[in-house]
């Protein structure tokens, strides 16, 4: 019955994902690759959900003919949740190719923080304000000086 | 015998899903999140969960490549060769 | 900087869950509503897979919405790039060999996924599965002969139809004051392939949907590639 | 009783058949969604006055807690309400293509499911039905820069929806069900523990994304900057209040542990504060709504970590306020979305929403006879009820940072009446959107105006809420599983 290595592994198995897959969002800059970092952290969720209804002495959770009555079965709840998920999961992450391949048109570059600087221009630029927090277009009177210079685009 | 071949499966998804973020070719970094989709269905078989290793297998593993190798060949990522620039 | 912080958040969540987990009743939590099922679900629904049973029985309501998020992702995804435009011009053929492959595979794939999703309440399988099988029948004859193509709209179509046709069967049962996708039809013999009432037809609807679904959105993908 | 149910199933099937109906005729199309909006705000209003409340049915006849059941209560059926009546609002600002019609009813769809699931599980397929459809609309602004901010938001609403349901997986291992009825008679033993606590904190960032929750709400102002400024309203109007409903009954009914309520209070102070703060600094006047929104959120998350009845109607009552102030001033912003100074002089070129302007900035500040500040009072006074050293430091922040918030929208009210600007360009309202927030200003008034009979009601929508022997009575009626 020394089983209790096995299931320490499933588990670091399943945290695992989820934490390589988390590291992967935050720290990745390519925003393709954060991608697959998050179906990765998703898989790992997944593993994590099937594992919450798993026994040992039980078999999957079909009625085979033959089967004698009060055979334990594992918990079928969990792995219909999981079922849902990977589904939700690959509807999500066509959706966001899709716009990861206009980004691309649009940009020219998939750099997250190359990106962000850029959003950040777009915004001001939408909205008519001059880049960075410059002095010179306040609403009304500014107590406070800028807090910060403006940055090397004039 | 069975923990042998948990202790393998699971050491080699990792590896795998740690390779999706540092290998520098993305045709590769796209088969590698196959791989490990792969790998988690063979898990899922043996947590006794047969439909969700099949779903896993079919979605994760094929259909999910799939859009994302679409993707790559839109973004014009579909080199063999490409060390991106993107990536730190 | 953030960097740090992010390796810090990581860690921390990971060092959590494993402890976590490795104090939590693995293989021997309480299973309340799982036993419940395992205990009445054959004769509930009438079906041998009780995965099924969870599926389009006892969580039904959770499936409509996960068709509604496949439906509403292609939605967006149209959305996105935009409506068809017209024929623009496309690659040659592909060779000989991908061609009698897809041939071949094409008629194969079909039946393959058909008998997952009729068979869903029986073995493992089922709509999600088969649909899957039954996108990539679709699909496989675009990337061979690329000049040809699928209709948009003739998908669009059949999903929606798919996607009514579930509720429609949801809603039918309400008509003799009963709930919101309860099971009609005679539940049958367990095991045989026609029991389970009406969850292999909502089975059917699900894989029709998921397999138009899922070829909808790579056909868009791969037609977006050919006006770059 | 069943007929519940068609208030997210019509939406959803008017959603599956409006593209292809379009292709047949596109005026049915644009009049499908309507009529079933309106068809699902009278069986709202049919149930919300009739007695019989609350109710539970379950969905399929499978009884809960196996099934998933729908709970119907004051609450419920008044969040439902409001998501049918914005979504209509809403409905004649689109650019009249088919996919937005079937998006926007998608939204009213998942939303009203929101409002009435039971069962924590549905919340998270619901709760992402309602962010791919709210994905869907932003990216239809068509920009680059929206299609970026989509972008952001969806990772960082999927890195929410990983962590929601590690959540849901603690809870599942912990007591093995997912009903919320049933997890509120477990939760005492089984979850009132360190993998509470976790699961707890795991489920609030997963929700909190939508909820503009401190930590997990850097999309935003780059999401309300570039979406088109009707859909702006429409996020800030249902789908953060939607996450707020959610988070509520999690908290009344599973998580109702001090810690629990700390840390919402920890960070309700965090993001009114960053808010409000970011809000003084913010130029364009987008934006500018965009963090005044994650600020008045913050103070939802106060209101609700005040334990008792007294908190729930707190948070409610600042939840009500902002949904009928927010979606009137993006409306707004339709017209004025660009910088502050290209406002100056506003007032004079457009009186009528200038003015409507004042009145909602003076209700947002808390000025006392409008709505605002009797939302702002129950805060403070709720906080000052429970008295501990955590609360009073709440209150001085909320406080001070109320001057703040103060400030800038006086200095922009200001620069409305200031002379004519150095630009006279845009700044003119449409006939459409000063309608609409006027609307919204007509509804602000009477609130003010009722506030007496209206204090009485929400406190007994709340006292309904926060009765949670109850609710399991009502969902688990024919005995509990064991």
């Amino acid at each position: 019955m020394n089983q209790l290595p096995v299931e320490y592994l499933f588990f670091v198995g399943a945290i695992g994902l989820v934490g390589i897959g988390v590291a992967g969002m935050l720290l990745c800059r390519n925003l393709f690759r954060v991608l697959l970092a998050l179906v990765i952290a998703e898989a790992g969720a997944n593993l994590l959900l099937v594992l919450t209804g798993y026994r040992w002495d039980a078999v999957a959770p079909i009625v085979l003919p033959g089967m004698p009555a009060g055979t334990t079965m594992v918990d079928p709840v969990p792995q219909a949740l999981v079922l849902t998920a990977i589904v939700i999961g690959v509807g999500i992450q066509a959706f966001a190719v899709a716009v990861l391949i206009k980004i691309y048109h649009g940009y020219g570059s998939l750099d997250r923080r190359r990106l962000a600087a850029m959003l950040d221009r777009d915004m001001n630029e939408l909205a008519g304000v001059g880049p960075g927090r410059s002095p010179e277009a306040p609403a009304g009177k500014r107590p406070f000086p800028p807090p910060e210079q403006q940055e090397g685009r004039s | 015998m069975m923990t042998m071949v948990v202790a393998v499966l699971v050491v080699l998804m990792l590896a795998t899903a740690l390779l999706v973020l540092v290998t520098p070719n993305m045709i590769a970094a796209v088969a590698a999140s196959s791989a490990v989709s792969l790998v988690v269905s063979v898990l899922f078989v043996m947590l006794r969960a047969p439909d969700v290793a099949m779903t896993e297998a079919a979605v994760g593993a094929g259909l999910s490549a799939m859009v994302l190798a679409l993707g790559l060949r839109r973004l014009g990522l579909w080199k063999l060769d490409n060390r991106e620039k993107d990536d730190a | 900087m953030r960097n740090l912080i992010s390796l810090l958040f990581v860690g921390g969540l990971v060092f959590l869950l494993l402890v976590l987990t490795l104090q939590a009743p693995f293989a021997e939590g309480p299973m309340l509503v799982g036993k419940g099922i395992l205990q009445q679900g054959t004769e509930e629904t009438g079906t041998a897979n009780l995965v099924t049973s969870v599926v389009l029985g006892y969580r039904g309501y959770d499936t409509l919405g996960e068709l509604s998020i496949l439906f509403t992702a292609a939605l967006a995804l149209g959305v996105v790039l935009g409506r068809r435009r017209p024929e623009a011009p496309r690659d040659l053929e592909a060779g000989l060999v991908l061609r009698a492959s897809s041939d071949l595979l094409f008629p194969l794939l079909l039946v393959v996924g058909l008998y997952i999703i009729l068979h869903g309440h029986l073995t493992p399988g089922g709509g999600f599965q088969g649909g899957v099988i039954l996108a990539a029948a679709f699909f496989l004859p675009v990337l061979a002969r690329p000049s040809q193509r699928i209709s948009h709209a003739g998908l669009m179509a059949l999903e929606a139809l798919a996607g009514a046709a579930f509720i429609i069967i949801g809603l039918l049962a309400m008509r003799h004051g009963g709930q919101f996708l309860q099971p009609l039809l005679d539940k049958g013999q367990l095991g045989s392939l026609l029991s389970g009432g009406t969850l292999p037809l909502l089975y059917i609807a699900v894989g029709v949907k998921v397999g138009a679904e899922l070829a909808g959105l790579l056909v868009r993908l791969g037609d977006a590639e050919a006006d770059s | 009783m069943n007929a519940v149910a068609l208030l997210v199933v019509l939406p959803l099937l008017a959603a599956f058949l409006t593209p292809s109906l379009g292709r047949v005729s596109g005026l049915a199309a644009k009049l499908l969604g309507p009529a079933v909006l309106l068809f699902c705000l009278g069986l709202v209003w049919h149930y919300s006055t009739g007695d019989g409340l609350p109710f539970s049915i379950a969905l399929g006849g499978f009884l809960p807690p196996l099934g998933i059941n729908l709970y119907v209560d004051s609450l419920a059926l008044l969040f439902a309400g409001i998501v049918f009546l914005l979504v209509l609002l809403a409905w004649p600002w689109g650019d009249g293509s088919r996919e937005q019609y079937a998006l926007l009813m998608l939204l009213a769809g998942s939303s009203a499911a929101l409002a009435l699931s039971g069962d924590l599980f549905n919340i998270f397929v619901f709760y992402e039905l309602g962010a791919v459809a709210s994905f869907g609309l932003v990216v239809s602004a068509g920009t680059r820069a929206a299609h970026l901010a989509t972008f952001r938001y969806l990772l960082i609403s999927g890195l929410g929806s990983v962590l929601f349901l590690l959540g849901v997986a603690i809870v599942y291992i912990n007591t093995g069900t997912l009903n919320l009825a049933h997890l509120a008679t477990l939760a005492p033993q089984s979850l009132n523990n360190i993998q509470g606590l976790v699961a707890f904190v795991l489920i609030l960032l997963g929700v909190g994304v939508k909820a503009e929750l401190f930590l997990v709400n850097s999309w935003v102002p780059e999401v309300y900057a570039t979406a088109p400024g009707w859909v702006s309203g429409l996020l800030a109007g249902i789908v953060s209040k939607l996450a707020i409903l959610v988070l509520l009954r999690l908290l009344i009914l599973v998580f109702d542990f001090p810690d629990a309520h700390n840390l919402l209070l920890l960070l309700g102070v965090a993001g009114f504060v960053s808010g409000e703060l970011a809000a003084w600094w913010a130029r364009d006047f987008r934006r500018l709504l965009a963090f005044s929104s994650i600020g008045q959120l913050g103070l939802v998350f106060i209101g609700f970590s005040i334990s008792g009845q007294a908190g729930v109607m707190a948070g409610l009552a600042v939840a009500l306020h902002h949904v009928l102030v927010k979606p009137a001033l993006f409306y707004l912003a339709e017209s004025w979305g660009g910088a502050l100074g290209r406002l100056r002089g506003a007032g004079g070129r457009s009186p009528l929403a200038a003015a409507v302007f004042v009145l909602f900035a003076l209700s947002l500040i808390g000025v006392p006879p409008l709505p605002g500040f009797w939302a702002k009072m129950l805060v403070i006074m709720g906080l000052a009820g429970e008295g501990g050293n955590l609360q009073i430091t709440a209150i001085a922040a909320v406080l001070v940072v109320t001057v703040v918030e103060a400030a800038y929208l006086l200095r922009l009210v200001g620069s409305f009446y200031a002379g004519d600007g150095p630009e006279a360009v845009p700044s003119k309202q449409g006939p459409g959107d000063i309608s609409r927030a006027l609307l919204f200003a007509v509804g602000l008034l009477l609130a003010m105006v009722f506030v007496l009979p209206l204090g009485d009601w929400l406190s007994s929508v709340s006292g309904e809420a926060m009765n949670v022997p109850h609710y399991v009575a009502v969902v688990l009626q024919r005995g509990e599983l064991q």
